[in-house]
């Protein structure tokens, strides 16, 4: 972060202000390459959806925000989540069929639609869940006996 | 004895329950629809999980899915709030099953009470008075004599009926001949039956219900009573505590009677049985075997904590107080603000743009609402009760005039302007109102226009 | 991280500032290739000064709101009241120096300044009110024994 | 006997004043500066009437604005709140010549307390305990006499002194002597003068206040105390109800002593007899004349309405209690909600963006704060008051910290969070505190860590 801090360009980021006052953003963000600029603007009033408490502790599960209300990609921008199978259920993750057996699919593989993804357990049940179409593993969102609640991103196909 | 709750609820109860539990020290997990992640229990709990997509079918009373929010989480016991799931026999069997607490009464007095005949079997059986009839059909030749017994009016109903059809009321003696005898032709014209029984009638009765604990180990206690006359459709409206038609003897004695009653059965939790009250006698509706929505009045003028003791007893820990150790203490009214158009009752879903509580002495708000939350359109349309307390029920009035004028909600249409008129008119003052005032008041025709 | 900085296109952004506005979206983002391009908005709140109580009733009299706080032009639009002598002090207003006596000024005449306007009436004390100004009269807003607060405006000198 | 109140203060206490009135059926009338045009007890009364600029001595300490006020909009009774104008006995004389009730006391009480040495000589007579101390000047013949007496550890002062030089604790009757010579010798270098007087010394001292109403003919009752000792700057921060250092024969016994003593004078209103208390014993430092800030905690232990009594004494109408009547309930705490910084207590006024407050059983907030109300920078930093009720004092702390965790107060800085650091902190958890331990706490040097 460091080598190439003195070569910012002050008249850009005035650019980006300007466009921002012009067209009322709130914010801008820039990546290419090695460059990333954000400039951001607060108006008025905060976001009052975020407002009436101080704490939001949602279900410590890494990716626990419920999918089905938030765009996936707002999460881990630069991953497209909108085309990942979420969980039809609450319960726990098992990527393979046994403990210590091979996982249901590896990142890279190739499913056939209704080809089970991996395995939810809940009150002592399995229950495979099925790729939904067929297509190529690019993620592979959550681990092993990890928890998950309904609508959570668990595998993206392509 | 329970180290995690999880509430399986949403709104303004999930949020009741959730700060119970904060005031405990136990941790809590929130469980939610999609519809509603932005709740604010969801917000406040400790832990939470989406349970499903908004119909409450696949969320709220989706068992399977709350139970597997229980494995992940590790809660050990469940409240059910009211509504949903909270009367649901087969889910106490199931978490029971599963190790995991309810926190309820057991599932068999859920099924003993959740069924109309076997509940108003156990009523008698347990002393608790019910609306006296005929045993079974009534004839001319022992008409006379039963009505008699009961005591006039009576209602002269169709066996095989419904609907108001062969259903005749005999005010006094005098008219018993012609009711019986209508309502036998009624019937038979109806219903290809002529067969009739017999009801005591009841005109203008009050819905009056007492607050029951039980630590299901055969300690019970009675909270006095609340008068829920006020309703719409069914729907109750305002709730008062102490009912204005009461004295303190006839409190003790009903409320003697029901706790004698959940001592006898053993009953463990909070429940509330519901009665019709006229000239003096109680007759028994059905009992609740949960919390109710009204039950912050009842906390008003005892200063017991309900969701503190159901939580108790649910841990085994029983309850905190012995009956001579309450005293009732004022009075307290409770109204329902609910997101509908005042004079239609056309629920009014959409985003609250601005929301401000009333503060002061005396007055308690339970709301899951704030300002930029928006009222999912999947629900019932509650959105919070505002609780007032005072010294006497001329304070309570007063004090409830003076806070309804400072309690904004903007951006959707309230119940508010409702409670407003209530709070002015003057049978509402004098405490002079039954089941029937509310409905007649809103049609125009105002009982005392 | 200065070389690609004159790269960036001002046009996309404005354009997509356009698109955020058209469609009342509140954020756009863009990743393509090596460019990632954020816009965000923050959506007015609305007026929350105004709505915190239902009934708001000034003190009675016609043109009571504080004339300090808001212009009196505000309160009727038609009328030029940025040159109204407003109330020093709260009291009743008397017009002429007597019941049944002349008034002290007409509209239309010309008044010196210190020469009095009106009596303020206050704790059994007759204030007179002398012209800030010299002038002509064009506005006389309150009427004879009305009670008037701090700031209230009296009189339009010209 | 009161037809209409014009309540002379603004904020918090404008907005309580204003719900009594409102609750008792009285109209009102709020004044205001410029500054306080939008604030809510302007909103929310009958009339308004603005009164000046923006400094308080053209407007909420203008007696001849206040008083036209009234004049013109006919308001016969002047409720002065706490601050500004309520412990001025010119006012209260000029409100009488004019014939307009003040709700408080008489001017010359006003003035007997308002002095701090008539107060002190007062309070003797009265019977109340007052810090022991020498009469007149200490000399080395009699210094040991006089400290045997008082009782170690004692404090000598330059009778000319002040800002601390000549003042020397004697902890035992060893150190004595070497504290007398050097106070007389830093009494005489600092002031030219070596006298010195002699008073009991205490070290750490608590804060607790006896809450009196009397009715002006000789009857008068007490309503327990409050503990104040958290404090910052002379600033009352954080106040229970009961103390937790008190008993009930304590509480009794002061209790009755200030009730007497206001008997005796014949006091009308509401009143507060402040004391410091050390190892058992109770020391006068003074006596509030008017409703205090912290007044809500007793009203919450009490079920008394102070607003109400004041209004009904002074209207002739005498106390709604009498002192068996009073019973003490459970324990409440009331956290001072500024506008600053929690840690340098830089006032931080500005736009209030989000308002919050939190609901549930025993809470109550009082506060005129709404989204979008602009706090103005020229009057105090208090913007609301927490005040939370519970059965013990462990339910009411574990009641605080649920609600401090509700309340939210967006675009300005709060003091909020130094009341989540204290709700936490073992020493406020024990009720182990002296006057003397925030200011520690807050400059590092805490007691507990």
């Amino acid at each position: 972060m460091s080598e190439k801090k003195n070569g910012f360009d002050k008249g850009l980021i005035r650019d980006l202000a300007n466009i921002l006052n012009d067209t009322d953003l709130t914010e801008i963000e820039i990546e290419q390459d090695d460059l990333r600029i954000r400039v951001s603007r607060t108006i008025q009033a905060p976001q009052y959806i975020q407002a009436p408490v101080p704490a939001l502790q949602h279900y410590a599960a890494p990716a626990a925000a419920p999918a089905a209300n938030v765009p996936a990609a707002a999460l881990e921008p630069a991953k497209d989540r909108s085309k990942a199978v979420t969980a039809p259920m609450v319960g726990t993750v098992y990527l393979s069929p046994a403990p210590g057996a091979r996982s249901f699919i590896e990142v890279g593989a190739t499913v056939k639609e209704g080809q089970t993804l991996l395995i939810i357990e809940a009150m002592k049940t399995m229950n495979q869940i099925p790729a939904p179409r067929s297509g190529k593993v690019t993620e592979i969102i959550v681990n092993d006996a990890q928890p998950v609640e309904y609508g959570e991103p668990l595998v993206v196909i392509e | 004895m329970i180290s995690k709750i999880l509430i399986a609820n949403r709104g303004e109860i999930a949020l009741r329950v959730l700060r119970a539990c904060k005031e405990l020290g136990i941790p809590t997990v929130a469980v939610h629809s999609t519809a509603d992640a932005d709740a604010m229990h969801v917000r406040l709990a400790d832990e939470s999980v989406c349970i499903g997509p908004p119909p409450s079918r696949d969320s709220y009373l989706n068992i399977h899915q709350i139970v597997a929010a229980c494995e992940i989480t590790g809660a050990d016991a469940v409240h059910p709030g009211y509504g949903f799931l909270s009367e649901n026999a087969k889910f106490a069997d199931i978490l029971e099953a599963h190790g995991i607490t309810f926190i309820g009464p057991t599932a068999e007095h859920i099924r003993l009470m959740g069924d109309k005949i076997t509940a108003k079997k156990t009523a008698v059986e347990l002393s608790i008075p019910v609306v006296p009839g005929s045993d079974g059909e009534v004839t001319p030749e022992n008409a006379s004599e039963i009505a008699r017994q009961i005591g006039f009016p009576v209602l002269i109903k169709a066996t095989a009926g419904g609907g108001g059809r062969g259903m005749k009321v005999a005010k006094t003696e005098a008219d018993l001949e012609e009711a019986f005898n209508t309502a036998r032709s009624e019937a038979a014209a109806a219903f290809g039956n002529d067969a009739v029984y017999m009801e005591k009638y009841l005109g203008k009765p009050r819905h009056i219900e007492i607050q029951v604990v039980g630590d299901g180990a055969g300690n019970a206690i009675h909270l006095g009573e609340r008068d829920c006359s006020l309703q719409r459709r069914h729907q109750k409206v305002w709730e008062e505590a102490n009912s204005p038609a009461l004295n303190v003897d006839q409190r003790m004695k009903i409320g003697q009677i029901c706790a004698d009653a959940m001592k006898k059965m053993k009953y463990r939790g909070a429940g509330t049985i519901e009665f019709l009250y006229e000239n003096g006698e109680f007759y028994f509706i059905e009992m609740n075997t949960r919390l109710q929505v009204e039950h912050p009045i009842t906390e008003a003028i005892t200063g017991i904590d309900l969701v503190h003791e159901q939580i108790r007893v649910a841990s085994g820990a029983g309850l905190s107080v012995t009956q001579d150790e309450i005293s009732f203490s004022g009075h307290a009214i409770e109204c329902r603000i609910n997101a509908e158009d005042p004079r239609t009752f056309v629920p009014s879903p959409g985003t609250i743009t601005h929301f401000h509580a009333p503060g002061g002495l005396g007055v308690r708000v339970d709301s899951g609402a704030y300002a930029g939350y928006k009222i999912p359109p999947y629900y019932d349309s509650l959105i919070g009760k505002l609780i007032v307390h005072g010294r006497t029920r001329v304070e309570c009035m007063m004090r409830l005039r003076r806070v309804l004028d400072e309690f904004v909600v903007d951006g959707i249409k309230t119940t508010l302007p409702l409670f407003q008129d209530l709070v002015s008119n003057q049978d509402i003052a004098n405490g002079d109102y039954d089941i029937h005032w509310l409905e007649k008041y809103l049609t125009g025709d105002k009982p005392s226009a």
